[in-house]
């Protein structure tokens, strides 16, 4: 970590970057907040841990505006977005000097809430250079401790690894994550009958509340204008009287990035009402590696994505499992 | 002074629910917020903050508020009818209460919406005082008394009994309905609760917020200053803030056309969205920078010049919770009393 | 009062390209052969065309079943349309099985300007499908269902 | 919080609105037009103090705050005169003698007519459309003519042509008591005899003195450059009123739209004194 600081403090010192994009300390050891540092001083309230879970690809669209050069840290999964975004002209790879960052996994608040701990003023065993193993909480109510694995975001255990795609330097130990197969709960759900789908999804999108915060944290939603924002398309931004508006949204949604996300699991981190939004990003990315090969947005971009594209011998759409 | 215990709660909860709607905090797939109560529902209490707050039950997401057919070139205009029915909001926080009174400045101001109205004289809400307040709560700062909120009825936790305190004569009504399940209690032991939960909240990592600059007179000493320029970027235009917000009160109306007939409905709306104030001449604020801080302006320094210096804030601390980027009301405040102090 | 399968009549959705399918449609009228009346036909230039928001707003606003109908692979107006069409489709159809809307609410169907015959067939094939599942209840807005 | 008077007049929850009839339309200009509309069993739908606004809405299409430009002494009708220039207006114009639509208001304050405004001269300076809150005006004070000064109307346009309510203006201002009437327009054109040259340089080329009262309408870089004339004539930033109804939504201070520093626009407005206007944020 000291040396991560170093490390930034002469790339400001030098001139060579313009402004470091990363995190600053919260009120909390639990709540940083993306955040640019302009000069070396101001790297005093710098922090990276395990709560550091924002993807900072997206903040990259604003930056590549900026004058000179940003040196942005990226995660190993953040970099996938990355990628994506050069590939659609989003942001300016020289605008960018990519720090690739280890990671031990990030945490979600949510989680160490759901196992019983109230109160939270301190947790101490997030930091990057520790062994991430468990997490001591103070809270209101005494002292805890779990484990830091229970802690993790869900996206986390299902981690397409810690390589980075796309760099400039690397910097700081990761740890592997990989505890489970991240179609699992698609299949489970696919095997359902429909009317158990609709009911498992019509519980989970009722909670909607329409914040977009999935869109506007997502980096594959970059549009300038969302057609959701469009007030000629009679299609709500807001919540409306009924249901329906807010699966089409999920749906409609799911489709735009289908081919383009990442799985970087941001929308489910970002979600207030915690609805598992990966589970319709996923499902597009298991049809797609099923239907017509395994594929990984953000892994290279030269490749070409599986929806502009087409094969001659195509699977039709009644062949579907 | 009535007490029930615990496990007779759902006898309660049926009881009231048999007669009228009950509002109730539900757990629906993993998260709490405020419901009509079923006999199937998974009342939780326990959890301190819904996600949404109980504005929705004055305020809903969305309604609609009147219906238009047309027939040849004749408008018929039909107003949906107002809440005629009365009904329970149980477990009301201190903090939420403090956000209908919020409300009721701005919506039982002249003119009167009388939807509002309507359903804020339909409601009888049955406060809880919140035995484990949370880190991020600040309540206090606002002058809520979290140890005995007020509501028509105030209810307690305290080992296996809830007690039971009515009010108002809408809580005294209800009280009686309920009463074959009510036992007498005496004050001791609420008194005791008061005492646990006071000495919790002097320890609150937030129990020291001051608002000391934050005042109607403000604005341009705050307007103007270059802190906004920092403190809103990690913001992501989301809506999450204002939609948790107990006091957050902005909304839109739009049509819905539904084939036999255009419905106006209203919604909630969020000024940190990039097309709040787009109308027809244009939008007053275009960057992301006066959206925010409208938003915290409006909350710490307008709606306190307009309501005898009461602030838009509860301090539910709701938004501390939920905001994907960890930028909050408490960062914006302490941001502002760190640069009085460097002075 | 619930109607029995029987009495109920699916309001159907055909997305048809211009050049194939809606030839084929007016082929089937011509040559007096019959489909369902439930069944409204929206002209589209191409399959590829049809966007997804298209199929969930037709059910949003009372449909019971949506058909896209397009030119067979390889004889696209513009050449490639219905190339792409065919992956969104079956992205999207299976993305709407997988939420909980009935499969058989959803077809794509390849029918050319000379397949008036077909046409038909399809149409009364698809109409039956959706008639035995009856009304669709689950993806709609139930303001415009009255 | 001061309180608000200007739904006094209204029946139904504010939001809902009523059903007028267009009862008669007049073609001003080639892109704007001056609707009448009534209540559809005769007579005026709700009364309103000059610079008041309400919103029209057409189920499906949207709504928008216009300002009500017949005068309050007008018993029978109320007036809109409507420039062509959105998805609304346009609808607007489609529309026929007969037509309904849907009015609510009266919203927002008034100028102070019987109030600060009473016993003084006035000066009206209106460019474009800009005239249609002041022609209510107008008219007020002209039908209660003993109780103000002189009148002086200042009103520029595009074109001869896009002068609006010309007619009234050659029959009824130009031959009323105390009152001059100027007109401009912005570039020569045949036939127009009058001058020629922009509204706020008209204005300095008046030299009035500025025992007057300004009321001011119209584009807001007309507004900008007229009070920055009236202000190198010697009036005061008290002297001038204006009016801002551009920007609303709901018209009962409560949507969050129009909230600028710690006033609604759609409320607490749309008049403003000029003074009034320094003070807010600078945001509008």
């Amino acid at each position: 970590m000291q040396e991560l600081i170093s490390r930034l403090k002469e790339l400001l010192e030098s001139g060579s970057v313009q402004r470091v994009l990363g995190w600053k300390k919260g009120d909390f050891t639990f709540n940083p907040e993306p955040a640019y540092f302009n000069s070396a001083e101001e790297l005093s309230e710098f922090v990276y841990d395990g709560f550091c879970g924002a993807n900072l690809s997206k903040y990259m669209i604003k930056a590549s505006n900026l004058e000179g050069v940003t040196a942005v840290l990226l995660k190993p999964c953040d970099t996938y977005s990355f990628n994506q975004l050069i590939k659609e002209h989003r942001v300016i790879r020289e605008k960018a000097y990519i720090i690739g960052i280890g990671c031990k996994g990030k945490l979600s608040l949510d989680a160490i809430k759901a196992q019983g701990v109230k109160g939270i003023t301190d947790i101490k065993g997030a930091e990057i250079d520790g062994d991430c193993n468990e997490l001591k909480v103070e809270t209101l109510y005494g002292e805890k401790t779990v484990s830091y694995k229970d802690s993790m975001l869900e996206r986390c255990h299902v981690c397409k690894g810690k390589e980075h795609m796309i760099y400039d330097e690397l910097m700081l130990e990761s740890a592997d994550t990989l505890d489970a197969d991240r179609f699992t709960d698609v299949e489970i759900i696919e095997n359902l009958t429909s009317e158990d789908k609709f009911t498992y999804f019509q519980r989970e999108l009722s909670k909607c509340i329409r914040c977009n915060a999935c869109r506007n944290v997502c980096p594959a939603c970059s549009c300038r204008k969302c057609v959701f924002d469009s007030t000629k398309f009679d299609s709500e931004q807001k919540a409306n009287v009924d249901p329906f508006h807010e699966s089409m949204f999920h749906i409609i949604r799911a489709f735009h990035v289908a081919g383009r996300c990442t799985d970087c699991g941001e929308c489910s981190r970002v979600c207030p009402q915690g609805i598992p939004l990966h589970l319709f990003n996923r499902k597009f990315i298991k049809d797609i590696n099923e239907y017509y090969g395994v594929f990984q947005a953000g892994e290279d971009i030269g490749q070409t994505s599986p929806l502009t594209d087409y094969t001659l011998d195509d699977m039709e759409a009644e062949e579907r499992r | 002074m009535k007490k029930i215990k615990r496990e007779n709660l759902k006898q309660l909860f049926d009881l009231i629910s048999s007669g009228q709607r009950l509002y109730i905090p539900i757990k629906k797939a993993g998260q709490t917020n405020y419901g009509i109560y079923a006999a199937d529902s998974r009342v939780d209490l326990d959890t301190l903050k819904t996600v949404k707050s109980s504005k929705e039950a004055f305020f809903p997401q969305s309604e609609t508020l009147y219906t238009v057919t047309k027939e040849n070139r004749k408008i018929k205009i039909t107003q949906q009818e107002l809440e005629g029915e009365d009904f329970v909001l149980f477990g009301v926080r201190g903090c939420d209460i403090k956000g209908a009174q919020v409300l009721d400045r701005v919506f039982l101001s002249s003119p009167v919406d009388s939807f509002y109205e309507a359903r804020r004289n339909h409601g009888i809400i049955v406060a809880l005082a919140c035995s484990e307040p949370e880190e991020s709560c600040f309540c206090t700062t606002f002058g809520v008394d979290p140890t005995e909120p007020e509501g028509d009825v105030t209810t307690w936790f305290k080992g296996e009994y809830l007690y039971w305190k009515a009010n108002t004569e809408k809580g005294e009504r209800l009280t009686a309905l309920c009463s074959e399940l009510l036992t007498d209690a005496d004050e001791a032991a609420v008194e005791e609760e008061k005492e646990s939960i006071k000495a919790i909240l002097s320890r609150l990592p937030y129990a020291d917020l001051s608002l000391e600059s934050w005042h109607g007179d403000a604005t341009n000493e705050k307007f103007g200053s270059e802190l906004w320029k920092e403190l809103y970027k990690p913001c992501l235009a989301c809506g999450t803030c204002t939609f948790v917000c107990p006091t957050c009160q902005c909304y839109d109306l739009k049509d819905y056309d539904t084939g036999s007939g255009v419905q106006r409905y209203r919604c909630w709306d969020s000024c940190m969205y990039s097309d709040f104030t787009m109308m027809a001449h244009g939008n007053n604020r275009t960057s992301q920078m006066q959206r925010f801080r409208q938003r915290f302006m409006h909350k710490l320094v307008y709606f306190p010049a307009n309501n005898d210096g009461m602030y838009s804030c509860v301090g539910c601390g709701r938004c501390v919770d939920k905001c994907p980027a960890s930028t909050n009301i408490v960062k914006v405040i302490k941001a502002f009393s760190k640069e009085v102090n460097s002075k | 009062m619930s109607l029995t399968n029987e009495e109920f009549r699916p309001k159907i959705v055909a997305f048809c390209c211009n050049w194939c399918s809606y030839a084929g449609a007016d082929l089937a009228g011509s040559s007096r052969l019959s489909y369902p009346a439930d069944v409204k036909i929206i002209r589209v230039p191409c399959s590829c065309r049809v966007n997804p928001m298209f199929i969930l707003r037709a059910f949003e606003k009372g449909a019971d079943g949506v058909i896209i109908c397009g030119c067979h692979p390889g004889d696209c107006h513009y050449s490639t349309g219905n190339y792409y069409a065919r992956r969104r489709m079956t992205l999207l159809f299976s993305m709407l099985d997988y939420v909980g809307i009935e499969r058989g609410r959803t077809r794509v169907e390849w029918v050319s300007a000379a397949e008036g015959v077909k046409f038909s067939q399809t149409m009364n094939e698809f109409v039956e499908t959706v008639r035995s599942l009856g009304k669709n209840v689950r993806l709609g807005d139930l303001r415009c269902k009255n | 919080m001061s309180e608000c008077t200007c739904h006094q007049n209204y029946k139904l929850d504010t939001l809902v609105p009523m059903v007028g009839v267009i009862t008669d339309i007049r073609k001003e200009t080639p892109d704007v037009k001056t609707f009448r509309v009534e209540a559809p069993e005769g007579g005026k739908l709700f009364e309103h103090m000059p610079g008041q606004c309400a919103m029209l809405c057409v189920p499906g299409v949207g709504e928008a705050m216009f300002s009500i430009t017949s005068s309050p002494t007008n018993k029978l009708f109320q007036e809109f005169s409507i420039k062509k220039c959105g998805v609304l207006t346009d609808y607007l114009h489609d529309l026929q003698v007969g037509d309904e639509i849907m009015v609510r208001g009266p919203y927002g304050n008034n100028f102070p007519v019987d109030t600060e405004l009473k016993g003084k001269n006035l000066l009206f300076v209106a460019g474009g459309i800009g005239l249609a809150p002041l022609r209510s005006v107008i008219n007020y004070v002209l039908d209660n003519r003993d109780d103000y000064g002189t009148i002086d109307i200042l009103y520029g346009s595009r074109s001869a042509d896009d002068l609006v309510q010309l007619k009234e203006i050659q029959e009824v201002w130009m031959k009323a008591r105390d009152t001059n009437v100027y007109l401009t327009i912005d570039r020569p054109q045949d036939g127009w005899d009058g001058h020629v040259g922009f509204v706020p340089s008209y204005l300095k080329e008046l030299n009035m003195k500025t025992d007057k009262t300004v009321l001011v309408c119209g584009p807001p870089i007309m507004i900008k450059f007229v009070l920055g004339a009236l202000t190198e004539m010697g009036f005061t930033k008290t002297q001038a009123y204006t009016t801002l109804e551009l920007r609303m939504k709901c018209g009962v201070g409560k949507c969050g739209r129009c909230n600028i520093g710690s006033k609604y626009v759609c409320k607490d407005g749309p008049v403003f004194r000029c003074d009034e206007v320094d003070e807010l944020p600078d945001e509008y």
